[in-house]
């Protein structure tokens, strides 16, 4: 299955998570959604509406906010039977959830000795530009990253989130689903047809010679659009998104950095201890006697996320940024 | 229904109704004025896209800012919410600059870098609305607790709507304020709903019984009239600056308008007739009314009131609109001190 | 002075006592003494520098999980604590798996990965102890909203001690257990002491209050004396079975030994006066008094007991010291499914 | 001030702790400490034993089991004028503390546009092979490192534990310090005077020509045990010792890459998205045009840690896995 055989069939990121949900729900009994204002509201971003109506109260579950709490209650039932998602509406909040999912949900199966499993999905969201100030704009998933036990996935179309997402609910592990809050209206070909994308496998989402770019989420589009600029100058470049920063598909990665060798990571998430390190340092590692350049990074600026707009703009990565980094690194200077 | 009908609510005690003079009751009818003005430009401003991100409006729940906040010194500490323009306004910020704060200048409190879910004030002891539900319950109890520990009789109030009722911080908060006596008041804002959802689906139990769980004592008052939420708060106060421990206030009021001010149909979540029957108990409508029915000094002291405010709230918008945006330069500075 | 005297604690229903026959009793006696023990031989095993890592023995308190897990059903959950190997056998674990557990072999329960604070034996519904005060408030809740959602009438127990009071998260559990009336009973064993800190240190205004407040029913009971614990267990068992949403049962009770094996020295935090009080009601030699004035079948069954039950231990103990420790190539295993 | 100061004078990291503890809250009475068993019991670790005798329960005040609630706490009394330390028996129990560190305290100072400050230090543990399992045997440090706002601290010697420890009480920022649970009793010299280490200076703890070995915390002495069995093989190894993951000392750690051309990076958390990673990628670029060999890392096998003791020394780096590690970068097989 790929987006070729969607045939002209567009539909949003939102919707695609929303698909997604509805026929896994329809699927298997024993999925069911949870988290505050999920139900009749479908969400401030409207992502879950219609499934109440389809599901039931029972199945779409509003909680009083509690985030800690019911996501908690989502690893006992995981464990005794049910595949529990949970909703966390904006992903600066999973730090209220960080002990059940990580000393509960992530260590489960293994302190069990392989017993016990927690196939849950916890659903949350990334990204700044929202005017959202410095509490409601993170990108914290490099914390669930770092975590043994953990899956941790980060969709940048349509078609990569309904796959992935199916693939995720089906998983009897924990994982988590990032979706960027900019990117629920953006369109793309999806199949009405029944398919997932397996975990740990990156897309090429533009094939390139002179440079990779490596970026994930919203920061893939980002990279075309630089791609694009770059073309204009003769640069051509490669977009790789690993789609899952657990598994990581390093091959994928390492194989176009030895390609092309030059790379730039690019990744939402704060710059320092992020994502962006530890793909640039597999990369440098596994590419190294390749390598034209050293592997550049560029993430978000490391500072709190600012609600002035003529802030905000600076603290993330752009096409111009991008392709300036890229064009230093081609041409040497 | 009309909820606030089946309130449990006393009436009104007279003598302390009249330990308090006009003055100080127009006083109060200027700051709710003043908050309704503000919200409604806030409400202009983000309509015509002048305000970026989000606009949470106060707009019926003036009575509650306005009654506890006449009740505190500068010097004692607040912690706002989400909803916070009116407990800023209430603690004595200046509408220009919160204004400026709101459409991301550098003349704004907080240089542009806060908005409105952050604004604070420090000079009048306003520690910052949060947008974390519940995350500043900790913050008012640890400045009541530096409070104790720096010997002052600073109070400390924790405003927060009801949905932090859903947060497990707030009562590990309240057991240490318990245990540790702290000068801190838990003021819960109870408007009906966690963003779209009732609090009857999210609140298990009686309310009251919560704080009373942690040996906190409790009270609760007609949020929607300024003079059983400000006499209350006299009391409360005052026993808390006298070091009898932490209490916690329950004001039953109402948001007029959507959770945001995007949230425009609101029907799925609340019928149009719940809101016009807690529109008749407008706060400022109470208010006017009692004070005409007590008599005036002359027939327009309110009117020249809402003009003052008026020209007040023209001109803060104005000056918002007129600052400068912050340099580029400010995007890393403040990040460590 | 000796606490339990000033608990408000109502007599024995002898009707309610009868309906039980000695048998019953006899295997809750065999119960207490198997953790009894259970728990003597961990001492020697870690002070014989044989059990790695930390010991949290929950001698004192067998009353509480053997007459809790009595009246559960095999397929009943439970989640347990760090104070958790009476949790784990009362539920029906056995003896040889378990002490394979605490000393980290391959043949353990968990395959030695889990160890003394993470015991889990999913066959009789026990979902883990947890090294995180309170932590498993969650996974018992979730637990008990499973078996409603799946349609079954299974009941699941979270058994923490008064420690995880302090814990916000065990109210918002048992927020929303009320709110969608879950079967789930949270069983609070009180010791006295978190640590090294006597919980009227940690815990403002009364423990009945709490789950109250939140609408949940309270019921409390002496926890040394399993009789009194297994008839407030069946009752309430018994409803939560029948849908009549969540309770709480406060158990008091007493650890006899420190907070952990090394824990020797306990003078600073309690007297050994206390320490002989308490143990005057060891729930062991209440039980025995009780059955012996009640007229035993014959006079040494409670011998043969102790016998039988010495020599599973010493077998399992020696089981669990012969057993193999797992290979190098586990250490990577069970990350993932 | 140095270690040579201290002419003769040994104690532990425990003891260096509690001595700058100590003298911190002599010179200031706005210092305070807040924690689990923290009075009368001097924690688990003994670590602050003597400390309530001297400053009375009011400054070292025994808390309910309430992470949260005490961090949120010790977060607004910092705001108004104390300066608490908080007490985190294991550094496992961060995680519930999420939310105040990373969404209140990093954030405060630049949310309010520079009015209000933080000056809070939080203490806690870090380190396995204690056999305490899988809860009770994280190094997170990686997470509070990835969070803009925050500095961390990581000492390796009691030297450097007391003069960090004191610099971090007397920064007016939120500050995480984490002390490895099997060093408390570690010896090292230590001076009588009063004296302070400035974060984001890196301490060469052993000088060499052949490879850079960059070690955090208690890997500090796996690096040099490592240098040891290296030494024996006329391999010259560099240990170099961050001290703060934020603020990093690049430049030294640069300077020593360049130096020596190759470059382990070894730390107790897990190794991916961890401090590895970010380390590493740091050199890769700055040192790029000097390696002679890819930058290696070794961290925390990623696996919840393991009870079995035969399980969980296979979890943590040693000296015998860096020295193999070593040595195949240096004779280049
Ligand atoms: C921890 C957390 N969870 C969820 C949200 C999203 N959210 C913002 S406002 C709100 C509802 C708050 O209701 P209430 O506390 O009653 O305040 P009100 O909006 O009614 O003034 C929610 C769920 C949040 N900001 N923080
Ligand atoms: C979240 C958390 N904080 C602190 C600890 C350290 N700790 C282990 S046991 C304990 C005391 C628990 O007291 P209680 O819940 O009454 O159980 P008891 O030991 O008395 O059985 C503490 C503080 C922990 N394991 N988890
Ligand atoms: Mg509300
Ligand atoms: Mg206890």
């Amino acid at each position: 299955m790929s987006t070729a055989e969607a045939n002209g069939r567009e539909i949003t990121l939102g919707q695609a998570v929303r698909e997604a949900l509805a026929e896994e729900m329809r699927r298997d009994p024993t999925v069911f959604i949870m988290g505050e204002d999920v139900a009749e509201a479908g969400t401030p971003f409207k992502v879950l509406s219609g499934l109440v109506e389809e599901f039931g109260p029972r199945r779409v579950i509003d909680t009083p906010i509690s985030e800690a709490g019911f996501t908690g209650i989502c690893v006992g039932a995981a464990i005794t039977g049910m595949r529990p998602v949970i909703d966390i509406m904006f992903g600066d909040f999973i730090t209220l959830t960080m002990d059940q999912m990580v000393n509960q949900a992530s260590k489960t199966h293994y302190m069990s000795g392989g017993k016990l499993k927690v196939p849950l999905v916890l659903r949350t969201t990334l990204g700044a530009t929202r005017r959202s100030g410095a509490q409601h704009s993170q990108s914290l998933h490099a914390w669930l990253s770092h975590i043994p036990g953990l899956k941790v996935v980060l969709p940048s179309t349509p078609y990569d989130a309904k796959g992935l997402l199916k693939t995720a609910i089906r998983d009897d592990n924990p994982v988590a689903f990032f979706e960027d809050k900019m990117m629920f209206q953006t369109k793309g070909p999806v199949p009405e047809e029944d398919y997932t994308i397996p975990f740990g496998v990156a897309d090429v989402k533009r094939s390139g010679q002179d440079i990779t770019l490596v970026a994930t989420s919203s920061m893939v589009y980002v990279a075309l659009d630089a791609a694009d600029l770059l073309a204009t100058e003769n640069i051509s470049a490669e977009v790789v998104d690993p789609r899952t920063t657990f598994p990581l598909d390093k091959q994928t990665l390492i194989d176009s950095a030895k390609k092309t060798s030059r790379v730039i990571v690019i990744d939402e998430g704060y710059q320092r201890y992020g994502v962006t390190g530890e793909i640039a340092a597999v990369i440098a590692d596994g590419a190294f006697y390749y390598l034209d350049a050293p592997v550049k990074r560029i993430g978000a600026m490391d500072v709190p996320v600012p609600f002035s707009p003529v802030l905000e703009d600076l603290t993330v990565p752009t096409a111009e940024s991008v392709a300036a980094v890229a064009k230093s690194l081609c041409t040497g200077n | 229904m009309n909820q606030t009908k089946s309130l449990p609510l006393k009436p009104l005690d007279p003598a302390e109704l009249s330990s308090i003079d006009q003055d100080h009751w127009l006083r109060m009818y200027g700051g709710m004025v003043k908050i309704r003005k503000f919200e409604e430009q806030v409400n202009q401003l983000y309509t015509g896209a002048k305000m970026p991100g989000l606009a949470h409006l106060y707009i019926g729940q003036e009575a509650v800012a306005v009654g506890i906040c006449e009740a505190l010194r500068t010097d004692d500490y607040i912690t706002s919410t989400h909803r916070g323009h009116g407990h800023c306004l209430a603690k004595g910020a200046s509408v220009d600059l919160m204004f400026a704060e709101l459409l991301g200048k550098e003349a704004g409190y907080c240089r542009g870098k806060g908005g409105s879910m952050h604004i604070a004030d420090q000079e009048r002891g306003n520690l910052g609305a949060n947008a974390i539900v519940g995350g500043s319950a900790g913050i008012a109890t640890g400045a009541a607790l530096s409070s104790q520990m720096r010997g002052t009789d600073q109070v400390a109030v924790c405003f927060f709507g009801e949905g932090a009722l859903g947060q497990g911080f707030l009562y590990e908060a309240m057991n240490m304020a318990s245990l540790w006596k702290l000068p801190v008041i838990y003021l819960c804002e109870s408007n009906q709903y966690n963003e779209y959802t009732h609090c009857s689906e999210t609140t298990a139990g009686e309310v009251r019984a919560r704080p009373e769980a942690f040996g906190i004592a409790f009270e609760e008052v007609d949020g929607q009239d300024v003079r059983a939420v400000h006499l209350t708060a006299k009391r409360v106060v005052e026993r808390t600056r006298r070091g009898e421990g932490p209490s916690f206030v329950l004001c039953h009021c109402y948001r007029f308008r959507g959770h945001h001010v995007g949230d425009i149909n609101r029907s799925f979540y609340r019928s149009k007739q719940e809101e016009e029957e807690w529109k008749e108990r407008d706060p400022i409508k109470l208010l006017t009314e009692w004070l005409v029915s007590e008599g005036l000094p002359d027939s327009d002291v309110l009117g020249r009131i809402d003009q003052q405010v008026q020209a007040e709230i023209d001109a803060g918008a104005e000056f918002a609109l007129q600052a400068p945006f912050p340099d580029a330069g400010e995007v890393d500075q403040h990040v460590y001190c």
